[in-house]
């Protein structure tokens, strides 16, 4: 359920030249599943923006966002203390409650904040998941340590070999797993289609208009009739997707 | 104490904040959120013959104190919409709704209109013949007093419901428009539909939005909206219902001073699903402010 | 180095920004703020045949994102223009400025470029056929295919300077209009003027402006300029003058990937009177960094 | 001529429960008579505000505005080290180098601040000015006292006569005066046109545009032909008005 509330920055900063995490305190309650998101009100902004859940608890919101526009450009330069307009629990997550022992986490780029919280979760729940971390050179890498940290097996696939395994997510993915979670651009999504062995779940992003439900902006066709991404996505299961 | 309470052609709205279609969907889902009978009433889904997917995306595009879409009326079509929609709206909603309609041919309007007829829940129909974004012969209707008169009269052949016709922007002579749906007896005007508009992206150089224009929507719209309900209540004797922009209980009393009985709020729902319960909670306050006892006394106020 | 320079109907402008009618005098009072030579042109204060004091004050009301004026064609007539403007603009300009004229009869228009024909300084005339200020005629030509035409021919017939009719955005049909000017001689097109807005003070009750409506302007307005830019530009082989709510070198090459040849700034120069200098500032920079070597290859980019 | 530059705010007080006094940090050198005005860029607000100033030296500008809108209302939540974007120079302000000696000084309400440097301008040209301050009621009194401090005659009147003499300004005119300088409200300004017996100066309001001469949104006509308010003004010598 959509909830409407005010936040406290509590820390803002770089972890790379263009992604920064954000920590808010406020009302967590809506949040329910790893994949759903938030969106942000900011000041002169028209629409909000809608950033994916990176980690939660019961007291604040992490939130890894790339600086790709002006919006997050203006969310880069607030400073702890500084208070925002969100809207929590939006979007159907990820289902980490699907039958597997061995899961991949596959993410590109901003694409791996919302498996943060995935993996812990599926930790859980006792399963095994091996995480895989596609960036285009080294200088762009951020959360590796944290997932290590976790106790996971984490492969960072760079595409100019600066670190780890040289290549695509794909490059990485071998054929040791009974399922696969991903969030990221669509060419990796593509790639991954071709190759994957198992089922697996899809985070998908797409220009948003409320982020709720209600515009119809983000719709899309799948194999069981139109999904609204911010909604009944951004996460939706490999079987019903239309490629 | 004062009074918000509205007649809107012959139905009573404890306030005049309506929901505007396509900002709401079918009611039921923001009804998680509050208690959706505190609105007057809401304008379901833009609803047509068929079901309709809509415009590919991207969809959607943000502009300054505003944004633009081009959902090309995405809805299940009629037949699913008396069959599923208006149960699911009837489990939490115990007011009349306003029907939205578009279509692409007069018949499509009167099949649509003939098939909702029947349905209780309904109060009114607001027939949009003005949604910018499909080909085809939508835009036709709306720019034209000739066709926007064609529609009504086939409208009202097939309904007892009061007919609201919800006018375009995108004219050169909004007051002939409304006189002309007036004349075919029109029971409300309701306008502005959203301008059309276009944003182009300077990475990739072409439009963003994928139908390459789209409807233009929100505060940044809302002097040509004021103006426009302005110039028709001078000449249409009907209620209007105004809208473009409006995101405050200031800007109701705007509307209705300029001459509206009823607003409704679109792009303001999309960044606050809260917005119309906000807008009424803050209505009485911002009477007071202001002076107004009752609601019934501005409107038109400021001819 | 990136290339600004653009050719308008003949003649090459340093760079695509022209200060609009109204909000740049007749430009020498701007030469003690910064070098005026460093605009691409300025389309001076729109002239007509006689002196006008304009409208009643208040004329001008803040909105979202934009402005409302009503000041109606305040000039000192096209002899005190040529008398008195003129010769204290060669002091500070050594460029072509353009000629915005104003009239509210064919013999109005026909009078004022005649005598405008002369001036060495003009290097265009710009025709404003849609001050929506104006009562008694000077709306109709802006908003109707035939006397648009009709003013374009009239007025060709006085000059051989280039001929630019400024279009109305109040209209049903913007492609028909451009095409009918163009079909009787236009050597350019520009656009949008204002559109025909409204506000209503809460306090008083009655519209802000004391001429009721005005023309708004300003960044709320941008996406219907720019969605008009790219549909004049499908339909016309002249060059388009393209405006509305410009306030960026960004804002400058969207509306040349829309299909302007040169933009106007217009409301941007009222919140800061260094507006142009600094958007002619930015455009290598900008232009640099969405990969742009030459202005000329961008334009109508976005079809 | 005009300047534009970057304003720091040293302070920004309240005076009354809607009159605030800011004080800015930056160049003052545009400013070159008393009656002068700034236009100030607000976030979020399309035009600027012209706000009348009330004194200045070589680093500061002292601005005393009402709180009549939101833009007023936002400038009166801005904090010290806060920074304005500000047009100065602006306006034809009053002209102290005409012939008189005993001066009258006439405000009412908000048009009182730019008496201030005025009254400042004429005691260094040795003239000896009397101050009248008009207000509705002893709790909108304010900067009485630094008038006093200047060591001229101040005369308060209220409304309701709360404080000093009862009724308008004019009912303390009396007659020992060679020239007058005012600004305030329409009514006041008709008020003293009505029994003004010398010359004077009049400083007008009106809904500017630009403020600084390009739009002709504040335009009036005078007996010398059309003038701007905001350029041509907002002083006018009685001699000229049309009422």
């Amino acid at each position: 359920m959509v909830k409407q509330g005010i936040y406290k920055i509590l820390y803002n900063y770089a972890l790379t030249d263009t992604v920064y995490s954000m920590v808010l305190e406020g009302d967590t309650s809506a949040l329910i599943a790893p994949g759903q998101f938030v969106n942000i009100k900011l000041d002169g902004k028209f629409l909000r923006r809608p950033i994916s859940v990176c980690d939660y608890n019961d007291k604040t919101i992490t939130l890894i966002y790339k600086v790709v526009g002006e919006g997050t450009a203006q969310m880069s330069k607030m400073k702890a203390g500084e208070t925002l307009d969100l809207l929590t629990g939006l979007g159907n997550g990820f289902n980490p409650e699907v039958p597997c022992q061995k899961p991949l986490l596959i993410g590109g780029g901003v694409g791996i904040p919302p498996l943060y919280n995935l993996c812990k979760e599926l930790l859980k729940l006792g399963k095994e998941p091996t995480v895989i971390l596609g960036f285009n050179t080294k200088s762009e890498i951020f959360y590796d340590k944290a997932f290590e940290m976790l106790g996971v097996k984490v492969i960072i696939t760079t595409v100019d070999g600066s670190t780890g395994v040289k290549g695509f997510v794909t490059d990485a993915m071998g054929d040791d797993y009974d399922y696969f979670f991903t969030c990221g651009p669509m060419p990796m999504f593509k790639a991954i289609e071709k190759v994957a062995k198992t089922s697996g779940q899809y985070s998908f992003e797409e220009r948003m208009g409320c982020g709720f439900g209600a515009c119809m902006g983000c719709s899309c066709k799948t194999k069981y009739g139109n999904k609204r991404i911010c909604k009944d996505g951004p996460v939706l299961y490999r079987e019903e997707i239309i490629w | 104490m004062v009074n918000t309470k509205v007649n809107l052609c012959g139905i009573t709205l404890d306030n005049p904040v309506i929901p505007a279609s396509g900002t709401f969907g079918f009611g039921y889902e923001f009804a998680d959120l509050y208690d959706i009978n505190r609105l007057g009433t809401f304008s379901f889904k833009g609803t047509t013959k068929d079901a309709r997917f809509g415009n590919p995306t991207p969809r959607i595009a943000e502009v300054e104190a505003g944004m633009i879409n081009s959902v090309g009326l995405q809805n299940p079509g009629v037949d699913a919409v008396i069959a599923n929609e208006l149960p699911k709206l009837k489990q939490c909603f115990n007011k009349k709704v306003m029907a939205n309609v578009s279509g692409f041919s007069i018949d499509d309007y009167v099949y649509t209109c003939e098939k909702l007829n029947g349905e209780d829940q309904i109060g009114w129909f607001e027939v949009n013949i003005s949604c910018p974004n499909v080909h085809g012969g939508g835009l036709a209707f709306g720019t034209s007093a000739e066709n926007a008169a064609a529609v009504t009269k086939a409208v009202k052949k097939v309904t007892d419901k009061p007919v609201i016709i919800k006018l375009s922007p995108n004219v050169t002579d909004i007051v002939e428009i409304a006189k002309a749906c007036e004349a075919e007896g029109a029971d409300g005007i309701s306008l502005i539909n959203t301008l059309l508009g276009m944003k182009i992206n300077l990475k990739t150089k072409k439009p963003v939005v994928a139908n390459k224009m789209g409807g233009f929507s929100g505060p940044a719209i809302k002097p040509v909206a004021v103006r426009m309900v302005y110039q028709v209540y001078d000449a249409v004797k009907i209620p209007i219902v105004g809208m473009g922009g409006i995101q405050s209980a200031e800007d109701v009393i705007e509307f209705m001073l300029a001459g509206a009985t009823a607003v409704q709020v679109g792009a303001a729902n999309l960044v606050n699903p809260f917005a119309c319960r906000d807008i009424i909670n803050m209505l009485p306050k911002t009477m007071e402010k202001y002076g107004i006892k009752d609601l019934n006394e501005i409107i038109g106020g400021a001819h």
